[in-house]
């Protein structure tokens, strides 16, 4: 099995059993990122406290990319600082998960980061 | 009857090889494979008569200005109208633009526009636009079956809308909506019949005269022509009164600072230098499907579909859009495994079911037959109002031409139960 | 130093021959001709890759959607402008008549738009459209000279216009205009500034940053690429802020029955299924362009115009209308053999001399130059108005290009006497 | 020399010498006819008598195939009856010149019959 392989089904087990699925009732946080070309959408709760994410959850649907992207999100920025996470940039993520994807699922892979940076970027603005 | 193994070998693309395996194209509702011989008229053309049309008195340009016009003929001929009556535009897209702003000049406050349901985009966007000037756009609803409902359609041509503008093929549902019947309804009550046959010239005989349609759109990729060429078909009577759209060269008779006369019809609507390499590769497209004989298109397209929707009950939790009736509908296939709603959180958390079980989305169905060397569609299709009607979030949509085979429908629905079984959850 | 016989070899229209001479083809103004780079990247891409752009998930599609941006990168870097400043059009016509359109949606009743006396039909009739909305128009003089009247300018850019939209050269007098200069002078006025790029984006090194234009049109047909394809390029906030043109597929974000929202810049302006072959063919031809060097260009086309400026007053009676500064001027050369004023009856009798004599019309100029294989136009060359400005029915006109030589311009002016002998009365 | 030379000298003599050249001054019928496309203009002045064309003269500005068939045209004319000239098609027109154009001379040939056409409709409906 090549890398590409492994890594394409590790984000297939995020999908198919996602991790930090639902709301968080108290968040401090909350973006709904959605792309109107294929109707992927992931809306994001994040709690922070302490100048760290604590804790986030995910709902959305679409397909195993945007969706085990999600999920595969909310395990990577868990404990991490705001600034931190803003800084990782489409290429680094798109690296990170290590798919070889055309522009189109690309899209896909990215929304979830684009969702979290918006909440963030929401957050930061209050 | 069509032997599609036998077209196949016309089509240079279709021996390109993904995976290992020869591609199965199933997407010819988006655009069409050209073949060799539209390939080559265009080559040709540009090899040995290259020049502008109309204006030149050298034989270069006679020549080209002779081969410009053939081919109107021709592309005229194929839908049943005359040459004056078939102005050359780049796509369905712009013939109903040209429509949308030329016709709207007309429209006043409160006038009404006539669509369905199930319209693509480009034969919504260019009217909403005109809701600026206050003009009103309905939409004629489609029934369970996914068929235009026709008590819907006389019940709102009664207020008398001054455009109606029907898809005579769904590019989504392969509906093909009776044209004709609500051509006439609609000249009944005065209003301009407009038919969008991006998806019906291509698969089935189209006659303009017999339509008794005031304007017809058609693009000419999706009928095995190059891109950059379609056609906007109108009646005489209409070309001549309406108002210009584009304004430059060869649409004018005379120019002078302070304003214009308009050329004769239907060169009053091609500004610019039009794209005469375009018209003789569509002009080569219509020689090809003329061959083979619409009709045959048509039947063969049917059998196609008749197969798949026989297949597509194996496939557990499929759901496909569309006209059960296969005499009813075109060579397009849309569906989903399982259900697809679009996202919305409050009904999602009411709901209290998390993931979506037993469905897999349109993107890892059309990324995973891609692995296959079958290429399909998934998305809106150019049409979210539809997508939003049928509580969709997008749809895979296989679409069929002549030079697809009862094997590729087969080929397509192997491939369709690995994907079931690779991403349901 | 180009080697315009070497060229020539490039391009397969050039060796046809006609009343067995090879053609020499001097009307790259009207269109220019293919080299077989390009025809063949088109028929390449019809036979490899050929399908929908932007919305497949499949592999021929991604390949063609890379295909196509990867086009548009290389189009803006040799105007050295961003991709997502670049919209791709059928034409330089309809590009201006998408600014008119767009732009006439901010224009008030008495808001004024500034062109030229010596704009092509394309840069006119778009903004005469807008005189139903109670928009203005003026003209830029010309002085003796044939080059626009600065002063004139200045003066007439007081009435604050909100559009200004010129030439860079004019394709009937060969003047090279001074748009840097009366771009920064517009927008000292807060105009938006427009530049017809038909006839300099082929011909000489043009940069979109270092105009400091808002926006430039330009044709590839008339750049050695196919037709059906050109570019709008323009500033990025300009084509965010204004309304869309067309509407349709792929330019749209989100649609309802309702209304819609708007994709990103450039698509937003690219409704329908674009011209991706055509793309493929103007990138080639940029590659062509490219390679021999933009100043090589210009620098080989002054070459023939000056022999043309040279050999011109050999002919008895030949009148020119252009710059006497070559420097000025790109390679455009008009004439008339005599004086060829419009007909006007009163005139006439008036003057009592019921033939003017000495001269040749236009039409038998072309026509006898056809008979010895070169292409010339002749006519009115979509300038009207500027033909009534001149006070002539109509010129002749040889344009050149990199494949033509010195010895092309020397057989031009041999035939020209043999026509004058025939046909001069 | 083939019949084709021969008919494009022909033409080409009427236009170096045109006959029936000028006014009418007491004209029953008048009419200017012109192209956009070239500018070719011309200008026709019939006087009708006892249902035939007495006198026809004409004016004009153009290339040699529309003032050379102007000319041809005055001759062909006189002494006609307007019906007959009526009848006289474009196609039977261009045979009558027996030139070879391409369709954009086809236009310079047909400006005077199309002229002539006019001024007789105009005179009819008064
Ligand atoms: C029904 C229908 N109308 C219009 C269009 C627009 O065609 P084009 O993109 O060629 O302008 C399409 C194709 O996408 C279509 O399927
Ligand atoms: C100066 C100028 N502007 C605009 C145009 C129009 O170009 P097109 O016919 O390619 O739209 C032309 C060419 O005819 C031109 O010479």
């Amino acid at each position: 099995m090549s890398e590409q392989d492994i890594n394409a089904e590790i984000i297939l087990d995020h999908y198919r059993n996602p991790h930090n699925y639902g709301k968080i009732a108290n968040a401090t946080g909350s973006v709904t990122e959605y792309n109107p070309v294929c109707g992927d959408t992931v809306h994001i709760d994040i709690l922070e406290k302490d100048g760290k994410i604590e804790e986030i959850m995910f709902m959305g649907r679409g397909c195993s990319i945007s969706q085990g992207s999600a999920s595969m999100l909310t395990d990577f920025v868990k404990g991490k600082s705001p600034e931190e996470i803003m800084k990782v940039g489409d290429e680094e993520y798109l690296h990170m998960l290590g798919l070889e994807l055309g522009p189109a699922r690309e899209k896909c892979a990215l929304l979830p980061l684009n969702a979290m940076h918006k909440a963030l970027q929401e957050r930061i603005r209050k | 009857m069509i032997d599609s193994n036998v077209i196949k070998k016309d089509f240079p693309v279709l021996s390109r090889k993904f995976h290992g395996k020869e591609i199965i194209y199933l997407d010819s509702a988006a655009t069409s494979q050209k073949p060799r011989s539209v390939i080559e008229a265009m080559s040709n053309y540009y090899e040995n008569y290259n020049s502008n049309v109309h204006r030149g008195i050298y034989q270069l340009s006679e020549e080209s200005t002779d081969i410009y016009e053939k081919t109107r003929e021709n592309v005229a001929s194929f839908v049943s109208c005359s040459a004056r009556e078939t102005v050359y535009v780049r796509n369905t897209t712009e013939a109903l633009n040209l429509l949308a702003y030329s016709l709207g000049h007309r429209l006043r406050r409160g006038d009404r526009i006539l669509l369905t349901e199930m319209e693509h985009h480009s034969n919504i966007i260019p009217w909403q636009f005109l809701k600026s000037k206050g003009v009103e756009l309905d939409y004629v609803k489609m029934d369970a079956d996914f068929n235009l409902d026709m008590e819907d359609y006389s019940e709102k041509l009664k207020k008398n809308p001054k455009i109606v503008s029907v898809t005579q093929c769904s590019n989504v549902l392969g509906t093909i909506n009776p044209v004709k019947e609500m051509g006439s309804l609609a000249h009944e009550r005065g209003s301009v019949f407009i038919v969008d046959g991006a998806q019906s010239v291509p698969h089935m005989p189209v006659s303009f005269r017999d339509l008794d349609c005031d304007f017809i759109a058609f693009s000419g990729h999706k009928m095995l022509g190059p891109m950059g060429i379609g056609c906007l078909v109108g009646k005489l009577e209409e070309l001549k009164t309406m108002h210009p759209f584009l304004g430059g060269g060869d649409m004018i008779r005379e120019v002078s600072y302070e304003g214009a006369t308009w050329n004769d019809v239907p060169y009053k609507f091609e500004a610019g230098t039009p794209n005469v390499a375009g018209s003789v590769g569509l002009s080569a497209a219509v020689d090809y499907l003329r061959n083979i004989g619409m009709d045959s298109v048509m039947d063969h397209e049917r059998l196609l579909i008749r197969e798949t929707l026989k297949l597509a009950p194996e496939i557990e939790g499929l759901v496909s859009f569309g006209p059960s009736d296969p005499e009813k509908r075109g060579g397009v296939f849309s569906f989903n495994i399982g259900s697809m709603p679009a996202f919305r959180i409050e009904r999602e958390l009411e709901a209290g079911n998390m993931v979506v079980s037993g469905s897999v989305h349109p993107h890892d169905v059309a990324a995973s037959l891609d692995q296959q060397s079958i290429a399909i569609r998934s998305g809106h299709h150019c049409a979210m109002p539809l997508m939003g009607r049928m509580d969709v979030a997008a749809t895979s949509r296989a679409s069929y031409y002549v030079y697809n085979s009862i094997e590729d429908v087969k080929n397509l629905f192997i491939a369709l139960s690995d994907v079931k079984r690779l991403f349901a959850r």
